[in-house]
């Protein structure tokens, strides 16, 4: 494994002092360990907040998406495990301006145990929590058991939602209205290219052979559900949109965001040569694209694969999708 | 058992966890993302330090909260989350007893795997940690009093671990590869088995350890 | 090699086709094979137009700096070889607004040529064009042979200061002027932590074995000119920053923009560990980083490693670094 | 020679050039980025197709400006814009002629080395293409009437090849990798070494080719 680090032990704290160091205008921290960080203006009186969280290896994931327009605060793990309920409970408070928070992050065994026990200890301290949980990866359970599904690289449109509706000063259970409408309407689908490694663990979680390739992956290393050869961009893409669209059901007609996620180490290029066969695809079932974002967006270390996340939008949640946006991690303004 | 003998207990056991680290690893990695040795290793680890400060004069009650504390912020995975807030649910049932009996035994670990139950909401059947520790724990109620009892435990455990591996996990990470988790043996309930089998080595008569004969009564 | 693409010919036209396709408000295509592309609001009556370029696979370079505040028209080689004179004369006409345009592109053999071939049939035209070429690499040559040193990724704020010049209405003598001052005050240094792969050629050009880095790679692929043990992230940063600044010769007080640049598969992560110690090593030297850009700015396909940039600022410099720059692979806004 | 006669050499020895890919890749790799291979073999397939279409009629200028921009455009490296630029400037110093005597030429290659030298702004001992095209193109204008030029053309060639690849190249790609380039042959050199060999084959009588003999007068 060819990392730039000084040792595992300490990696996150030190990738945590330099993002501190880099953005001292962005952000803050409101924790000594460093593992709760909240935007540098908050708390805002009278003002949601919004806060999320889980393990690192992900960057923008979690802590890239704290800022204007989007989350508020995060709860910082180690590398691909929980933050505590210490953490979860230090960025709450970070960001609680009065009317209460709203917890919003991806579906892990892990996650959901430490967010709740989070969130009983902030009633007892006054704060009022609702929570809304990720669950866009169509190949981590099926339709009926959706709520079971794992949160991945769609929950960036749950904080561009979300994040819009608090800016412009909406109360908690519309933030966590809109923020659960857009979880419903976000499906995602991935394909891995090689394994991730654990830092601590050393060895990857499965191992992928030259011209082979692993469908419906998350950001863990986990397996997915399907390895065979490496196929096309475009078979590859065929594979990730029909599977989304049998689930998502877009009616003709309809407008979508697409995001097309790089998972670490697969170029911006190859990226764009997916985008270039979905917009076709769309295009052919009269699905018009309002807004597509191509990049890194939540990643998993070095993993070469993608994702593909479509969002289907209604007059609402285009509004709050055109919001303005801004933290050190992602900037979206105007047009 | 007194508290002391318990805190010793639990230290020697718990030392011998980490031993167990590569397999877990493997397990987890086969269906889930290789983590469950690292979790149970540092956990482990986590709890003798915990244990280390503590006199003799600490409760039951003291002993399990450093014990969970710990265990669940070590590597706070799943199931360090599931059994480091089992093991607060067991101080909490603990509170008072300055004696631990067998009944007393058995009803703290049905306060753990109670809270187990409730914060995992996965039933018997979904291939978890629950398929071998519901059944061992009725194992245990139903033979209190046999010297064997450790024994039959770690039989039904391993039965039950053997027998649910063909299912297809239905719950936390392993759940999202669907059919992909059949074959697999279920990681957690594998650590939990480790656990009992280094339990009956500890308090073995023969092991260099305490005097625990009266653990029998 | 695991990539995502049809087929390697195919690659770079693919590449664009999507780009065009998923930004139509910020980008438009002035060549029927789609290799000059310039900004949707161009061109601009009165306005210098800025025209940079070269070889595919580096994305957000060049083409990514094209935008608001920015470059204002690229010409697209294929991967790692420069665009052709046309391209390059094409795109000059697709910006130029009356009042000249100045290119702005790497110090590279093939693109030199082909820049300077463009400008004599731009001059036939009745377009003025200047030209500053990037040479940030403070590796690639000695001080006194410093105009022959390649183009890295300081490129980047070459683009930003000359951009936001251009944006403010600077005559074109004036830009140039800028740009050229901004090229005087940037240094870079890189490491390589695996090699890339030329996409025809199919073999990587060097080979680097677990537990190996090159320091003081470019972006193409070339060999560095040491070869050695990998080592931590904060000695890699120390060899980094001792050489850029025993050449860039910071006196203490003075005030910096830092970029910590991935060359496509390391994680943000790591980049973030590496910004960690460069601030430290800067406040050594009471050396003030003004700003920190911290990410995939230029890289190297899906080449392991990164690179750091420091750019001495002066008051002239750090307003137009602080301007408001928007393309679709970058943004900045206010503070 | 007549332009026919030209026209069909120079497709012969082009069709030869793409089997030295991989040396030249290898070459190139070791001190640059590896693509010299690409250039040449896509620019002298792109070569033989511009001559495709070309009829008898065609002027020296005309093919020379077809291989010219052919062989540019095709991988458009360092060395395509400089052998792209050169036969350019060669077509130019061609215009008028009907006939290619010896003279003629060296006029040509005159023309070529000498746009090479104004765009590439390097001198002899910088280790690029100029150590070998240089010395070679003064044995041809020194024995210009010696049925042997080529051979000794070649043989100079080689020989500057190997004298200048203790030197460090000081221009282009190579030149950035500094003392890294020393011990390396120059790829471009050793490029135009191949092409002259390829030459002295096709016009060698016994090969396979049009009645070539007059090229010696
Ligand atoms: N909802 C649940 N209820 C009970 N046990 C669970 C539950 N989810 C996971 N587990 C147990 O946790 C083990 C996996 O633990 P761990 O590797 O820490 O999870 P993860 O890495 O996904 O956070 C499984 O083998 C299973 O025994
Ligand atoms: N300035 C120059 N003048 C003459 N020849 C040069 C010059 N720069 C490069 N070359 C020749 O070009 C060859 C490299 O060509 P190529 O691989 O196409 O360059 P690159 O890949 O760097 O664009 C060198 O071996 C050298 O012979
Ligand atoms: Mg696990
Ligand atoms: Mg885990
Ligand atoms: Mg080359
Ligand atoms: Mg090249």
């Amino acid at each position: 494994m060819q990392k730039i680090i000084n040792n595992p032990e300490s990696f996150v704290d030190e990738v945590l002092d330099g993002i501190l160091l880099a953005h001292p205008n962005s952000l803050k921290s409101v924790s000594s360990d460093n593992r709760a960080v909240v935007r540098a203006d908050y708390p805002i009186d009278s003002r949601v907040g919004i806060v999320t969280g889980g393990g690192s290896g992900h960057l923008p994931l979690f802590l890239g998406y704290v800022g204007k327009g989007l989350a508020s605060g995060v709860a910082v793990g180690n590398v691909f495990s929980s933050p505590s309920s210490e953490q979860i409970l230090a960025a709450t408070k970070g960001v609680s301006g009065g009317v209460g928070v709203l917890y919003l992050y991806g579906n892990y065994g892990g996650d959901v145990f430490n967010f709740d026990l989070a969130a009983d200890e902030a009633e007892l301290e006054g704060i009022e929590v609702l929570t809304v949980i990720g669950t866009d990866d169509v190949q981590s359970a099926p339709a009926e058991r959706s709520k079971d599904r794992r949160g991945v690289a769609g929950i960036f449109f749950l904080y561009k939602i979300a994040g819009a509706a608090a800016e412009r000063g909406d109360g908690l259970s519309e933030v966590a209205r809109i923020a659960a409408k857009a979880n419903d309407r976000v499906r995602t689908m991935g394909v891995a290219l090689s394994p991730t490694i654990l830092p601590a663990a050393g060895k990857p979680t499965f191992t992928l052979d030259e011209g082979e390739m692993e469908i419906g992956t998350g950001l863990h290393g986990e397996r997915g559900v399907h390895k065979g050869p490496l196929e096309s961009a475009d078979a590859i893409t065929d594979r990730l949109i029909q599977a989304i669209l049998a689930d998502l059901k877009c009616a003709p007609g309809s407008r979508v965001a697409v995001l097309v996620n790089g998972l670490g180490a697969t170029p911006l290029e190859e990226l764009y040569v997916m985008y270039r066969h979905a917009a076709k695809l769309l295009k052919d079932q009269d699905i018009t694209v309002h807004r597509a974002y191509v990049g890194e967006y939540a990643t998993s270390l070095e993993m070469a694969g993608a994702s593909i996340s479509i969002f289907e939008l209604d007059d609402e949640l285009e509004a709050l999708l055109d919001a303005d946006a801004a933290s050190p991690f992602f900037e979206q303004h105007g047009v | 058992m007194d508290s002391n003998t318990f805190r010793e207990i639990i230290g020697l056991v718990s030392q011998r966890q980490p031993a167990h680290e590569e397999e877990l690893r493997d397990l987890d990695a086969a269906l889930g993302d290789g983590d469950l040795g690292i979790t149970v290793s540092a956990g482990s680890r986590a709890v003798c330090a915990a244990l280390e400060p503590l006199t003799d004069e600490a409760t039951f009650t003291a002993i399990l909260i450093a014990c969970g504390k710990a265990f669940s912020v070590a590597n706070p995975s799943t199931f360090a989350a599931l059994i480091g807030g089992g093991l607060l649910a067991a101080a909490k049932s603990a509170e008072g007893k300055t004696e631990l009996g067998r009944a007393d035994i058995l009803e703290l670990a049905d306060a753990l795997a109670g809270r187990i139950v409730a914060r995992g909401k996965a039933q018997l059947g979904d291939k978890t940690i629950l398929d071998a520790l519901l059944p061992s724990l009725d194992t245990f109620r139903n033979s209190l009093d046999s010297p064997e009892v450790l024994n039959e435990m770690i039989l039904i455990a391993q039965c039950q671990i053997d027998e649910t591996a063909s299912l297809q996990s239905a719950r936390g990470r392993a759940s999202w590869g669907q059919e992909r988790s059949i074959g697999h043996k279920d990681p957690g309930a594998t650590a939990y088995l480790r656990f009992l089998e280094d339990l009956l080595i500890v308090i073995s008569p023969g092991t260099q350890r305490p005097d625990l004969s009266d653990v029998g009564t």
